[in-house]
């Protein structure tokens, strides 16, 4: 590393989506950059998040399609799950993305600094004895799963552990039913795992809109998935032949193995930030609407700044922060425009308010809403899937929020993304019709009922 | 491949200072004839909004009536 | 049919897309309609087209999935398609949409009146010996396949005769490498049949961009399909174990059957129409950009206008006629911003100029392309596709072009049509970061990549 700079005009602690992406941007305008990763490029959403758990449902959309073949007049004898190959094939996609995004770097000319960073002043950062300046700072350095201090073992893992079984369990206790909870339920129980999940809020995916929480329930149940919502558990603990949890209420459940999928902390202890007069709260780092930590020309993004944790969040802010440094003006996406999916069986996507959260900014009697049955929807038939669209507009002005359910449906949520960040009227979406057969016709119904005039339906 | 070394594009700096303009407004704007520069936004930040290009098309139909 | 009204404000010939659309639209608007149809309502995407050949596309699709699962670590044994099996869901998925449709129509009021009709004056219909009035009348009389004359038989059949199949043919000749040609080309491979695709073009899609035809052949080769472009046929004929087909330049190909797919003329003969004055052009009517026929209050709409023969623009313009009967002035959709899919694998979609078109209707120098090649996009390499999403825009200005070939990429076609019909810039895109891993963030990454500022690739 003798001939490496030590000073850049900016500076990335943290090569995860977020770091990476500030990196990759502020070299695109010009500017000289040292990105500092302890571990791998990519972080958690290429390693242990995204992707690997994305491959893992392709794997289970391939077995229950297995399974449900015969209909189709597809003829196959389904012969189960090998764990071991799927982490092979998991293996595989992340290998050649890794060596893309290396490569990538790499070409574009961005300095990667190998080691762990501690800031150490206004415009230092610190690695394995060596100062690197920044005339920038940006804060990048990711979360990783909470565990409030349970037992964590062979049988007790974390969604990182989870990725690198090479065994099917027989029975799995999921605590959790956020989103990753629930993408792991929904794998597991396609790969032949009885799973039960404990949610201590009312409901699994708390954060949806109540038509898709309802729907997601349903047809999770009829999947045979348990769920246990409105308790917390207690305690959880290894037994002989497996783990045992304990809700607050006293009921007690048993399987083989326990999936601890309680959230995300951010991973921000013992870098110097607070040190260097950074503000932090349970963690996060504490920014202005700007992403402007308050302390030199210090910045933070992705995970460690409160709200939404998803990688292409990070992308966002990275990519922000790299124009606000370059003196962009870049606008601010708040995180309610954000596009979410979670990759569960069913799917769900969605983008802007849900029903309640524009009741209680617009008023009860502003909104209007439309439901679209997936019914009515010829592919969603020819998939063999149900599920909804939900729109919901200001009455008089714009859609504020598309939500969805359904198999394969998170890929709606582009449409569904231009629609709220650009505040479409329903009758500007209504008046194009949609290819048909497609699910994205369902886009196109929905938007034509909330106008006064479905068509099919 | 094709690189496409365009600089950033500025077209619609022009019609307010906060810069953003959504595509739906920037083709009703077209549309109905107005020039974006005269319009006050009422939307976050100064964000013209559809309302405003409806409002300032009404306006200037109501004056050349007048 | 005693107490069956016969004057109504709006009479329309054919119930099939274009036909139903327009009596739906037009009975929200209060007016009475009457919708004679001599078949079955529907039309030929419900019982020949759009829903029964995706049926059959979605049974290529798992077949092809179950021959490739062992990667993804999905255990089976593949033992082929039954045909007659998969003919069977397929008339199941037509069967429940057909029911939905009647019930809808039956529910909404709108008269079905069946039987064939004839323009027998400018506002009147005859059906079996009944006039029926109508104050506008609207002409949706549809499309069947081309023939040029062929010997249709057991073995020279069209797309609707090969959708009765209950057999797997060894092999195929498809005639004709367009929309219909490629996804029939498409299913039998993944069923087994040896398909030999003739197109007398220089290519197969010959309507879709350069860079999206190229890497179909290039993906169909790897499938096996073989093609034969460039030449027309000349000849085809039955043998004592198939058919075989000659071509201008005297080559020739033998199969077991084959599937005559060399377009779809308009269905306009003996009902009238040029009787009471309407200008028929190769069968095709004739009308203004409002889709009026210039007699009386006569409208066309669907596949007997020139033009796209798709389901969605029948939607378009029966909703448009209804729309302007009703005094809505409603908005004309023009052909090139009506996004088109073709499902065969790898899907196509594309909406608004190819690069051709664009550069001839801009200059050449008034145009720049982008192509992100999906081996960057997580999501596609997951699914194990290649492809691409080009995008095509105005030097300062908005895209107007939006084109995309791999797995599944036909649901990205939704987005694609905002961004076309709402004039969006690449700038407009590139700022909304697009949900991950998606196959929906390729269309992001070519925002950024057409706005100057890739950021995977
Ligand atoms: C199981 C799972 C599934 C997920 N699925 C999705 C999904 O489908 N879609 C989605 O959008 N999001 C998903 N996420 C969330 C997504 O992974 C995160 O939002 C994203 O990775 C956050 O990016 P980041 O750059 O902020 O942090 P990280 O990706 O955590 O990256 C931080 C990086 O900084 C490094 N680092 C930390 N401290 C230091 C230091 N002091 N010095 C040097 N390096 C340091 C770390 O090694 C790490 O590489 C998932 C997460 C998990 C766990
Ligand atoms: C194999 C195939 C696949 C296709 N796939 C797709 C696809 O995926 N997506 C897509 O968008 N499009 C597809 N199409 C095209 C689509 O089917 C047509 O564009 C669409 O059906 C046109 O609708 P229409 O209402 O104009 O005509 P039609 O659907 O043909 O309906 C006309 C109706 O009028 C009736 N009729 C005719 N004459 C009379 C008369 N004198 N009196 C009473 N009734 C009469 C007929 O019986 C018929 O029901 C496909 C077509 C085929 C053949």
């Amino acid at each position: 590393m003798a001939d490496q700079p030590q000073e850049f005009d900016v500076l990335v602690l943290g090569g995860g989506s977020a770091g990476y992406a500030a990196a990759l941007r502020s070299v695109q305008h010009g500017l000289t950059v040292g990105l500092i990763e302890k571990d791998k490029l990519g972080g958690t959403c290429l390693h242990w998040g995204c992707i690997p758990t994305k491959a893992y449902l392709h794997s289970a959309e391939l077995a229950d399609e297995a399974r449900n073949s015969e209909k189709y007049g597809v003829k196959m004898n389904f012969e189960g799950v090998d764990m071991a190959k799927v982490r092979e094939y998991k293996d595989g996609i992340v290998a050649g993305k890794y060596k893309g995004l290396s490569g990538l770097l790499k070409m574009r000319k961005v300095n990667v600094i190998s080691g762990e960073g501690k800031l150490v002043s206004e415009n230092e950062i610190e690695v394995d004895g060596t100062r690197y300046t920044g005339k920038n700072i940006v804060l990048a350095t990711g979360s990783t799963s909470k565990t409030f201090g349970l037992p964590l073992s062979k049988k007790i893992i974390t969604s990182t552990e989870a990725l690198e079984l090479d065994y099917t369990p027989k029975s799995a206790i999921v605590l959790g039913g956020g989103v990753i909870g629930c993408e792991f339920a929904s794998a597991w129980t396609s790969f032949g795992t009885e799973v039960t999940i404990i949610e201590g809020l009312p409901s699994l995916v708390p954060n949806e809109d109540p038509s898709i929480v309802k729907q997601l329930e349903r047809t999770f149940k009829k999947r045979g998935i348990t769920f246990n919502t409105g308790t917390f558990f207690n305690e959880v603990k290894e037994t002989e032949d497996g783990v045992k949890v304990t809700l607050e209420d006293g009921k007690t459940f048993e399987a083989e193995i326990c999936l601890v999928a309680v959230g995300r902390g951010a991973v921000t202890e013992g870098f110097g930030f607070e040190d260097q007069g950074i503000t932090l709260d349970r963690g996060f780092v504490i920014t202005d609407e700007r992403l402007h930590t308050g302390v030199g020309n210090i910045y933070a993004i992705g995970d460690i700044v409160p709200g939404l944790q998803l990688a292409h969040r990070g992308y966002q802010q990275g990519i922000f922060v790299a124009e606000e440094i370059a003196g962009n003006n870049p606008m601010i996406v708040e995180d309610i425009n954000i596009p979410k999916v979670t990759y569960c069986e069913p799917e769900i996507m969605s983008v802007g308010y849900t029903q309640p959260a524009a009741e209680e900014k617009y008023g009860k009697d502003q909104i209007e809403i439309t439901e679209y049955n997936l019914a009515g929807n010829g592919k969603s038939s020819i998939l063999g899937t149900g599920g909804l669209i939900k729109m919901v507009g200001v009455k008089g002005g714009p859609i504020v929020g598309v939500h969805g359910i359904g198999t394969r449906i998170g890929e709606q949520v582009g449409e569904a993304q231009l629609i709220v960040n650009w505040e479409a009227y329903p009758e500007d979406v209504a008046t194009l019709l949609h290819a048909h057969p497609t699910q994205n016709e369902a886009m196109g119904e929905a938007a034509m009922a909330l106008f006064g005039h479905p068509l099919h339906g | 491949k094709s690189e496409s070394k365009a600089e950033p594009k500025s077209e619609s700096s022009d019609s307010s200072a906060e810069g953003y303009v959504t595509p739906l407004v920037r083709r009703l704007a077209k549309n109905e004839g107005v020039d974006l520069a005269d319009v006050k936004g009422t939307g976050v930040g100064g964000r013209i909004r559809k309302q405003d290009v409806v409002d300032a098309a009404g306006a200037s139909k109501s004056q050349t009536e007048s």
